[in-house]
């Protein structure tokens, strides 16, 4: 398949909209360097739509301009984890008939993070959006260890539950802190050896699939996610992995 | 959400905006103008163009040469009977040289009944199509109000076909398509579908059709009727108007002053050409949209409430004159105060439930603020959903979303989606607060309602008292002057002679609920 | 804008949250906690840490041992006049492995009047930093309400300090550094200026007196008094708590609950710390802040707001028996409901405006839509607006700026801009709404508020029955379950013994109007 | 001095929001297709942080990333016009000391452009933000032609008038129409050969100085223009090119 191009007004105009700040006063050269600023980085036909003074010396803009590359969407690897389309019951009809016992599933926010909305949606019995938790799927057995769970504990909790799948939450990202610590459990599992027992799964509303891929595991859940999507990857994962009951 | 409004008062607006109509009412009756007679050769049935582009309606009405004698209708049924041919074929040959328009005193009585079947004939397309809204109404349900309208402006017909859709499929209950700037100064009507144009695409009786085909598709997915929206305003009303009602638009911006304040196009044209077409549009079941909303461009917004107050009552006037019930007239107003002046938002709600009270039975069309947001897009985006909760509190009907970009760029797709969404989502999460809040008796919302009345009652008796064209040529209404004899189109307008002839005005205008008493 | 409350109900809420609060009280004042004795040696002058980077006040608490036997004032003054010594001097000493605290019978006498002058000595630089504030008020001026808070979180108190002075020159009124995550769960106070934190900076004592003096810097230049604020909630209320008072912090978080429900601190410990800490933020004229807002992220905005109106009942209670008055309870609520639910602005404005009346002297605080903003930042901005708009009908207090990125990043120094130009143009914008509209007698706004504030005073019932610490026990609060003798930092806890002595307690307690009577 | 770069969270880091929409599908392949799109034009660390759908085939996105480039302010050329800080009494002393005539500056919307509003601002007794338009200047003879005037009659009543100035109003910027109708102005005065005796000035949203210096004219005033500042501007220029009297 062809480039695409953003669509703006009509199709290929190739049209992004941008704004950022620039540590110069918002006066009568601002606009020139805006622009300067954009053409540098590669943009076509740059225009300055807004210029406010974010402080003294500091100018907020707002700008629209022509992206210089298109993007082949063929050639785009990697996507969100993609899941049978199965509910509640599917789910728990696919693990009773191909497994025949339940799934162990562990979970945290781990380390600083203290953001368990995430979790708890996928794992407590509410869920998310309608859709029910883990916990309340006769073929899971969901062990919810909340906030702040050091990886240490995370590990010990999975071995002595002989957990199939173990799942993370990392909401905070500043300054790369999820990344540093979701890298930590995986170091230590494999420090342990043990790191092909689990399936490893983490989420949080900056993660992607890619990414997580990236950093080692085996699947990675975006924002929006729903309980029953993760359960039936997990279960089709092990299903597919052919994992001994 | 009520105002105690002085009903005295609003008795005396209401009879004031009929005696303003008046003389313009009477101008208007006694005289035709060359769009109007170029409108009955499109309701006969004529369209396309010469091999110069020029529309054969123009080439049949050029032919009848200057003062308009008789209007066009008789002539031309004279030369359909006399070449035995229809008024498509007679405007052919006339291009092509081949013919003159009679004026065959012998097939006279022929060509009359002739021209009264034809407009018959025009008049049933016409209500036809009206049937058919309504049964595509009862079929797929008529949304919520408020109304969701956005515009699209691509200047290509086929783009502008592609974001309606995209639109409708967001939410959007009405669709209009932005004319190219200046179409509205062309003394005719472009023909066939266009893919050129700036900051809007042409209104052309093809475009019309191309956006009508694309939303009655969509209806049976999105479950719901979507209507379609173009402008008549400009120095031909009344055939866009025919156009918009062959091909089943279900609104029409249609402001019998907007042409004269904004476009410079003469007083008397403007008056003329406006009666016909609503005349037009009020038997196509099209709710008119008036145009209000642009005074508060050229004025400062929070002192010309009474401006637009004044006007909507005049146009109110002249569209029952003209035969519109209140269910089709969309009086026009803005969500235009400076949003930096204290005390805005408070002075926005009074104007919108004022003219919510004012005329509770019209479907109220409100705009949005566009003079001064600015390309801070996050800004202009606030103050939208602003606009939108007003919208929503004080029972608008229609809305025309703000759009984010609104000081930068005919809008975007995403640009158009982003306001769908935000209307969307305020006018549910704040529907409830019409029933749940009401004006403190003598707060500062009443006081300015109350203030803003008074004063449009005290500028009506002025401009009755000038009459509507001193008025306007002392640049009362936008603060834009215009004289009585100035302006485009003037040579186009003629005194409707003893033996003028207009079938369709035969045919409207006795139904009319006799426009001097309102 | 006025709902009509019953009074009765009303009245039997204070009464009810009174009744709650006693139980608690017996037990905070029958106790006391490694952070209560460790702000006693803060207040005697004490900081820095040993080579570790122990702060002095933990090397001083943890050689008290276990138990707290009689609490670190008496000992500590004892060695202090054995060594002829500081409190500092002698906790460095004691650092250094030079000294133990002294438990010297012979100085006894001696040792209480030196603790007792160093209280008197502490309060008076308490007192001395309060009277500096109401004279920059008096010399700068006071904002109007809503005041405008706004956070900064970038990790590096110099770059916080930088965009402190950004906001406040936009129009900030309020300045909160955010903590480092998890700072909460540290059972000391960090020490120094610190430049790396995630989601947050440290809150230390150097770093409050570093943007303390940014913002005074700042007052002339921007002509309002500017207000500083961080966070007492956590392990070390009361240390946290007195760094505020001596750097003059005008705000402070501290909430009766939020340790337990949010960090999983232990009850008990929480009761006690919550206690001391408010009589030192009451002391020192600092208005406190409660966290209710937080309860809406864990349970459902639009379910749970009668949880809200509990929890700020008997946060009133517990900081009235604290010794605080009512002009500095900044009790906490929330913009939180799901912004696509139907009638959502409804629902908010009804429960803002129930909060207002509750508690006509209290500056109360509302905080923003953080849980259903999404990374569509045109959104969450629009939303945000609408809560501006809320905030200042219904005439709150202190306004948290909403922040157009709250689901993607800590806010960028432009991020907050936008949020105070929102801010800013929506007050002046909507100021007169307050005195223009009124809830409709039975209309479905106050239906809302008074349906809500009987949900909480039936919830009220229920917890003064089960008694606060098997009502947290049950998950009442936020949904979150929080057994008394779990969570974090019990082994902190101990009784006050018969020999227990803090001339602070002794300065303030006695002060105290009586907190069983409200 | 060195290069900058926008400032985010925090100095240094680069940050700049976008926004854009592609023609694919808000499905579970999008994420990874606008970071591909923003790599590809040379953003770094990209981060998709909302995918909406804008029609079936249409998605659009909200993205952070860093930028790869800086701009040194230094280097720029080009600012908006630099005007004399004057107010209406010092321009028009100004005028009557330095050239001891009226000024005649004539100006209108021209072409298909029926926008007033800015012109009208400039030029009308009333003027702009409490700044007094030229007309009202007793050292400027000020003539507003109004809208949608064609590009001769302008030339026509400069020459009839004997105008110093022409000014010129462009809002309307779809498909370039402004600069083509901005350049139709300079080619009709170059093959009148007329150009060199008019200040050339035009104005409107989204003009700035230096746009309006390439298309041939000798100043352009973007939004938010004041009458004072453009008739300082006119005064000190027709000073400074030592125009007879
Ligand atoms: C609620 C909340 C809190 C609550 C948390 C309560 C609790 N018990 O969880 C409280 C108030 C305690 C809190 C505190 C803090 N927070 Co907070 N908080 C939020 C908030 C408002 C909502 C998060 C949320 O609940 N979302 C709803 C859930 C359902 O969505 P979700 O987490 O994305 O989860 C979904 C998917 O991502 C996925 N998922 C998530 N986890 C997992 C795990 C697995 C295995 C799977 C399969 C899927 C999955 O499935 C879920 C359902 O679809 C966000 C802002 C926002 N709107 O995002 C800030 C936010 C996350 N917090 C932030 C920060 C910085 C903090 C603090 C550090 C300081 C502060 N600003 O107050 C503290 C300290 C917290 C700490 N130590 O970690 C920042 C993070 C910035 C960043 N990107 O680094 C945010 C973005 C706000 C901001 N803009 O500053 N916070
Ligand atoms: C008012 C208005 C109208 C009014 C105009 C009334 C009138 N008599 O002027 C009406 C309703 C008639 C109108 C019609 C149309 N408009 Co219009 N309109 C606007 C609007 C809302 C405000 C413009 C304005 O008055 N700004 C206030 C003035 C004071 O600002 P300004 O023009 O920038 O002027 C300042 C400076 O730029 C400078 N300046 C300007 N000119 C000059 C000249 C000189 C010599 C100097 C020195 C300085 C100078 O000084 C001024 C003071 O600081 C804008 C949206 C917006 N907010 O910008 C759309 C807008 C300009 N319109 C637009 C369009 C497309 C149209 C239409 C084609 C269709 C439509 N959307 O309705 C028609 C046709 C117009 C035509 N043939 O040109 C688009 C243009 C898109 C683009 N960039 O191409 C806009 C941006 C709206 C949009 N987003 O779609 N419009
Ligand atoms: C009543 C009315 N008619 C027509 C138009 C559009 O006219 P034109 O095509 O001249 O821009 C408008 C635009 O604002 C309007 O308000
Ligand atoms: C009352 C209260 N205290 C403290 C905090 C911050 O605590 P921590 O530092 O644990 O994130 C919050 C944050 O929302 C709060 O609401």
């Amino acid at each position: 398949m062809a480039e695409i191009v953003p669509y703006g007004d009509t199709a290929g105009d190739g049209m992004v909209q941008l704004s950022f700040t620039l540590p110069v006063p918002a006066d009568g050269r601002a606009r020139e360097i805006g622009l300067e600023f954009l053409r540098r980085n590669g943009l076509r036909e740059p225009q300055i739509v807004h210029i406010g003074a974010a402080d003294r010396e500091m100018a907020f803009f707002v700008a629209y301009a022509k992206a210089a590359h298109g993007v082949d969407p063929e050639a785009v690897q990697g996507s969100e984890v993609e899941a049978p389309a199965l509910g509640f019951t599917e789910v728990n009809a696919l693990i009773e008939r191909e497994l025949g016992r339940k799934i162990v599933v562990v979970g945290a926010a781990i380390e600083t993070d203290a953001h368990t909305v995430g979790i708890d949606a996928i794992m407590n019995m509410k869920g998310f959006a309608g859709d029910y938790g883990l916990e309340r799927y006769p073929w899971i057995e969901a062990v919810n260890l909340g906030a702040q769970v050091p990886c240490e504990r995370l590990l010990r909790e999975a071995q002595e539950r002989s957990a199939d799948a173990i799942l993370v939450s990392q909401v905070v990202t500043q300054k790369q802190v999820h990344a540093r610590q979701l890298t930590k459990l995986v170091d230590l599992l494999e420090a342990e050896g043990v790191r092909d027992r689990y399936l490893l799964v983490c989420g949080g509303p900056r993660l992607s699939n890619t990414f997580a891929k990236e950093l080692g595991y085996d699947a990675g859940f975006g924002p929006g996610s729903t309980p029953s999507t993760v359960a039936g990857w997990i279960a089709q994962e092990l299903i597919a992995r052919g994992r001994p009951v | 959400m009520s105002l105690d409004l002085d009903r005295g008062l609003t008795e005396e607006a209401f009879a004031l905006a009929d005696s303003i109509a008046a003389p313009i009412m009477e101008f208007a009756v006694a005289h035709t103008t060359v769009t109007i007679e170029r409108t009955v050769a499109r309701l006969f049935g004529v369209d396309g163009v010469d091999e110069l582009g020029v529309p054969l309606p123009n080439v049949l009405v050029d032919a009848l040469g200057p003062g308009l004698p008789g209007g066009l209708a008789l002539p031309l049924a004279e030369a359909c009977i006399t070449r035995n041919a229809s008024p498509q074929q007679v405007a052919e040959a006339l291009a092509a040289g081949d013919a003159t328009l009679g004026s065959d005193p012998d097939v006279a009585p022929e060509a009359r009944e002739l021209a009264a079947r034809l407009a018959r004939e025009a008049d049933r397309r016409i209500v036809a199509q009206r049937g058919r809204r309504d049964e595509l109404i009862a079929e797929h349900g008529d949304p919520e109000t408020p109304w969701l309208y956005v515009i699209v402006a691509t200047g290509n017909i086929h783009e502008d076909a592609r974001q309606a859709q995209a639109a409708a499929r967001a939410g959007a209950d009405v669709v209009a398509v932005i004319r190219s700037t200046a179409q509205s100064l062309l003394d005719y009507v472009p023909y066939g579908e266009t893919t050129e144009g700036f900051g809007g695409t042409f209104a052309t009786q093809a475009n019309f059709r191309r956006v009508r085909a694309a939303l009655d598709d969509l209806m049976p997915e999105v479950g719901r009727y979507l209507r379609l929206t173009n402008y008549a305003s400009g120095l031909c009303m009344p055939e866009i108007a025919a156009c918009g009602a062959l091909e089943r638009l279900d609104l029409m911006l249609n402001d019998s002053m907007y042409g004269i304040l904004f476009r410079d196009i003469n007083p008397e044209r403007t008056f003329c050409d406006q009666y016909v077409s609503r005349m037009i549009n009020g038997r196509a079941g099209i709710i008119i949209n008036t145009g209000e909303d642009n005074y508060l461009t050229t004025s400062a917004g929070h002192e010309s409430g009474h401006t637009v107050v004044a006007s909507t009552l005049i146009n109110r006037a002249l569209a029952l004159a003209a035969g519109i019930p209140e269910p089709q007239i969309g009086l026009g107003h803005a969500f235009e105060i400076d949003p930096d002046r204290p005390g805005q938002i408070m002075e926005e709600w009074a104007l919108a439930l004022l003219i919510r009270e004012l005329f509770p039975r019209c479907p109220i069309k409100y705009m949005p603020p566009t003079k001064h947001v600015t390309g801070d897009i996050f800004r202009t985006h606030a103050i939208g959903s602003m606009f939108n909760l007003v919208g929503v509190a004080t029972g608008q009907h229609i809305q025309l979303l703000s759009i984010l970009t609104e000081a930068v760029h005919t809008p975007f797709l995403a640009d158009r989606l982003l306001a769908i969404q935000d209307a969307r989502r305020v006018f549910e999460a704040a529907r409830p607060l019409r029933d749940s809040l009401a004006p403190v008796p003598g707060g500062p919302l009443e006081l300015r309602a109350q203030g803003v009345l008074a004063d449009a009652v005290e500028l009506l008796h002025r401009v009755d008292d000038a009459g509507m064209f001193d008025a306007i040529a002392e640049g009362w209404f936008a603060d834009t002057p215009r004289p009585r004899d100035g302006g485009r189109g003037r040579e186009g307008v003629a005194e409707r002679g003893p033996g003028y002839v207009n079938p369709f005005l035969e045919l409207w205008e006795p139904q009319l609920a006799g426009w001097a008493s309102g």
